[in-house]
């Protein structure tokens, strides 16, 4: 069953797509997707992911069921740093620990969405909440990455001078909370629940750009993704093997762990993999670039080798139907 | 008339926090170029991170009179220090 | 009933994301949507709004009601900028006097968009000939603008030496008809209309580019409209009391004056609220680039401002339904 | 009969939007579609045609007919640049005469692109196996550049010194197989097949993206190929009478051999088409990207101005039509 | 070998102007950067208005010989006073 | 402290070459900048071609120790020399 669920996934244009990027780096291609091109994409999937996640929230609306997912799935952004700062201790500094450890904290959107797609071909429903657990995991982890990293970095007043004294909060929450895909995520959020509340003739004006398109922009996207994922390969030597192990097996821990969390609520199967997918997801867009300014002192190379270049490829290819297939086994069906 | 020519090479993170910095430090004028990437002692920069808002470099270049040199020094040092980045200095005049 | 097509309004879409995009500057959020991706939206949006407005002047033909319609809007190009000016030179030099009057005489592509998707979301409907009348409106108000600088601005000639005796008609007219946004509206509005004479099929295989993907691509564009309005907010202290006094009510005035006229033209509702807002418009693409180029002394911080800081946002956000309650009021139903 | 097709041809929406670029450089506007939106619209076209070839392909088989025009094709695209290689080396230096000649044996991908959309709309069917042959005849037509160049160049290991002793194959090798865009066409048209084979769904989550979507963007692309062609027009006066006339007349020769083949292979009438423009079309993308690096000793301004300026222009506006009247003369119907 | 090397600062649209004019005044080569923004007396010049065809800065670099430049300054220096822009001059050798 | 400061001008398409040539002759740094156009004794290259891989040029600047000059140019020239591209050396000092 299981490598029914892992072919099937293989086989599917957005994974087959991120193939080609990769290859396309591993045999020296130079195809190359010049920059602001990416970004374009990127922009695209975080509007149209929040806007078809509010209109699917004012739809289901704000039930029990919903509140306590996305306090789970918050709950979860904020121990998953934790602990996973006390196992990289052991290794790296106090920085790049907490650098690192706030990746796995927060989410990957891509990973998300293409366990969404991976969902409809299977043809198992999922709800459209949570996207709003997604878009609430990035700021808590960012705030507690940054607060270990000052707490624990001894000699950062030194370093830094007379103006560092303390945590900078102003700082931190404003990359925590107005980084500019968080923001994006939210605002779209936000303006697909009031727009499906109050003009919903605007959804379905909408639908051409945030859904049908969607497809299409993903596989473009991932084709880009599995270009810089495979270049960054090359700095894992740098990374070492303690991280690139942490890089494996840390979803899957954090998986489990989603697993447990879906059950205990009752999730459905397809939420439940959601779950799973964002505990075992880590940013590679959010969190880079809030602790590139937050925390100077963390060498970028590490966190985005092993988020981007180990757990992301990981979690796309053999990640999401592993989990699905523990879904099935310990989810009760529909 | 004899000028100093800077040229400062950082984050684009860091871009609008040094820019400030030259202003309040009295440059007279400066120019930027977003998009750059290289090779420091900070590593490879590239633009491959681009798509989320990680930045790659930018150059700024100043040209300002002797004396307006050492504020300006004064106030941009201490940013590059503390973010990486590096900066040169050449001697120039007005064309 | 105002107070509801102003909610009505504001709860759209459109008027959302760029209500985001302004809320993303003033809170501080590093949102950005990198050049030139905004170029791409506006070449889009110029070249699908002109190929739609050919299509329907090709199904709607060139009657004697359209040609009155876009002489009228013409006449107003040319005697907006000259009244614009009479006010403007109580305060300002006749260059930047000049150039803001030009802004006003021209239009804004984006405005109109956003009038008639109103239109759509209230179910009035307009004629497709109305874009022509827009195409037609930019080329004079430039004309206009630079001639007057010229003729006002005493010391021109002698600025700018031997090479700059008497008006450049060459470089004016360049500016003014062959300006790149102004030429792909006035193609694709050709194209448009002889694809639609002479191989309709072709029609409606670019209806998936030009017709649906239409509404999100505005989305995306006004999102990014509305960071550059709020960007341009502190440019405002440099403008005055004065410009932002003129930068609210010239529209409304312009705006009663386009009424009267599409009173006297018997135009029916839907186009009478897109003559309003023809006049009632400024523009900050075409204009703001042609007198960069003609009008050099003028103060690009003022022409910008007034235009996209604060007439563009009073159109879109509460220009369009006041100018339609005025229009259920004064101009009779279907 | 051949003057219609011609019309039906100048009229269609993608040849009108080229013109329009045509004339913007010819009217001096400043109309630009800024860097890198025209890799953009390049890499979308790469991708949806391959895409849907493989789609296609997947649908008709490997059979022996397809099979047959594909080795027909490949042998084309070895022996066009031999026979342009004889001619052209009458008037020019061994470097520019294989330089240019490659371009001739490889093809035009919007070419043939809109010739797909001609034979649309004449609703003439035709086979998806022919973007295989497309994909398959940019790699030899570049070896075979290469090597004649590296062949009769007498000097070549005296200028480079050392590390330039015989032929570099590795180096020619990549810019023959994985050159950006002849790796996304090949790539995509294998996950099209994949895709088509074995999870069919994701053939229909595409479609919006890389067919609906398609017309449109051709048209936005063959905008910006005008504004490039015309640019490139004032080069034309460096290449001299007889590469322009070359550049006239090999596709017309081109064209005959191919439709000769297309006969003797039985294809039918809108494949004929496929064949003939193929043979007719020369690089602009992969090739002269390819001889930059492996041939930097030609001129890139004569093999990108007779490829872009003449020959594109003239099989968009004259040769297709021109080829299907030969088509419909020589080839019979269904 | 001595030579000098040139820093222009100016419109984008104004670009096409100045190289044509340098062309004319003989310049031996010379290297354009767009999209660069900055601040001089004229105020800040950003990217901001990029989707119309306003344009940013640009930056235009010219490496010549001592006796090439007077014809260069007087091609250059009017275009630079009537549109706004910077001059800037170094000396340089080849490489 | 006296440093040398190295312009290099060249086809994109060279880039990562001439990157890796920098590298191997101990460059302690570098700043790159793409998409720029110019002239030269090539002629003129444009960003038109952009669309396919063909590339415009790249600004490459190196600052570094005068004693690390040397072997810069011997890695660098000949690859100048192949391919086209112009180089110009000047002074500087650290900022
Ligand atoms: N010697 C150098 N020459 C030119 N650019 C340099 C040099 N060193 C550093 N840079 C630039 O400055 C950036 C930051 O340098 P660093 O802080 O040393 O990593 C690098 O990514 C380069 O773009
Ligand atoms: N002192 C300076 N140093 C570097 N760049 C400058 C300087 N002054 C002006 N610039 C550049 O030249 C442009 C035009 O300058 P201005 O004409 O003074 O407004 C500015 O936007 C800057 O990009
Ligand atoms: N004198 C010069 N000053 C500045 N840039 C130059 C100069 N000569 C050449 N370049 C640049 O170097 C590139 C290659 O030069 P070339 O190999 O001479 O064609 C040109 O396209 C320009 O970008
Ligand atoms: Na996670
Ligand atoms: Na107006
Ligand atoms: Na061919």
């Amino acid at each position: 069953m299981q490598s029914s669920l892992v072919l099937q996934n293989l086989l599917s244009a957005p994974v087959l797509f991120f193939f080609l990027g990769i290859l396309a780096v591993l045999l020296g291609s130079d195809l190359e997707i010049p920059s602001p091109l990416p970004k374009l994409f990127s922009l695209y999937l975080l509007l149209a992911i929040g806007f078809r996640g509010g209109v699917e929230l004012a739809h289901s609306g704000l039930g029990s069921l919903v509140l306590l997912t996305i306090s789970a799935a918050v709950l979860m952004s904020i121990l998953v740093p934790i602990s996973s700062f006390v196992m990289l201790r052991t290794r790296l500094d106090p920085y790049n620990a907490a650098a690192v450890a706030a990746s796995y904290g927060s989410i990957s959107a891509v990973t998300f969405i293409t366990a969404q797609s991976f969902l409809n071909v299977l043809k198992v429903p999922f709800d459209g909440f949570m996207v709003a657990a997604l878009a609430l995991m990035e700021s808590p982890a960012i705030v507690v990455g940054v607060v270990m990293a000052k707490l624990t970095g001894s000699n950062v007043a030194e370093r830094d001078g007379e103006q560092a004294q303390g945590l900078r909060w102003r700082e931190i929450l404003q990359e925590a909370f107005l980084n500019g895909s968080i923001f994006l995520l939210i605002g779209s959020l936000v303006i697909g629940y009031l727009v499906a509340a109050f003009s919903p003739a605007g959804v379905e004006k909408m639908d051409p750009f945030t859904e049908k398109l969607f497809y299409g922009a993903l596989c473009f996207f991932l084709l880009d993704m599995g270009l810089i994922a495979a270049q960054r390969l090359q700095d894992l030597r740098q990374a070492g093997a303690f991280l690139i192990g942490f890089a494996v097996l840390a979803p899957l821990l954090h998986a489990l762990a989603g697993l447990a969390i879906a059950r205990l609520l009752g999730l459905n199967q397809g939420d439940a993999l959601l779950f799973m997918v964002l505990c075992a997801s880590a940013s590679y867009i959010a969190v880079p670039a809030a602790m590139r300014m937050t925390v100077p002192q963390a060498n970028p190379s590490l966190y985005i080798s092993t988020s981007l270049g180990v757990t992301f490829p990981f979690n796309v290819v053999v990640g999401i139907p592993t989990y699905m297939a523990l879904v099935q086994r310990f989810i009760p069906a529909g | 008339m004899s000028m100093k020519r800077i040229d400062l090479f950082l984050s684009e993170r860091e871009l609008d926090r040094v820019c400030k910095a030259l202003r309040k430090a009295g440059a007279p004028g400066y120019s930027v170029m977003r998009h750059v990437t290289g090779m420091g002692v900070g590593g490879e920069i590239s633009e491959a991170m681009d798509f989320s808002s990680f930045g790659a470099n930018a150059h700024l270049i100043v040209f300002c009179k002797p004396e307006q040199l050492t504020p300006i020094q004064e106030a941009v040092r201490p940013l590059l220090q503390r973010f990486g980045g590096v900066g040169f200095l050449s001697e120039a005049e007005p064309f």
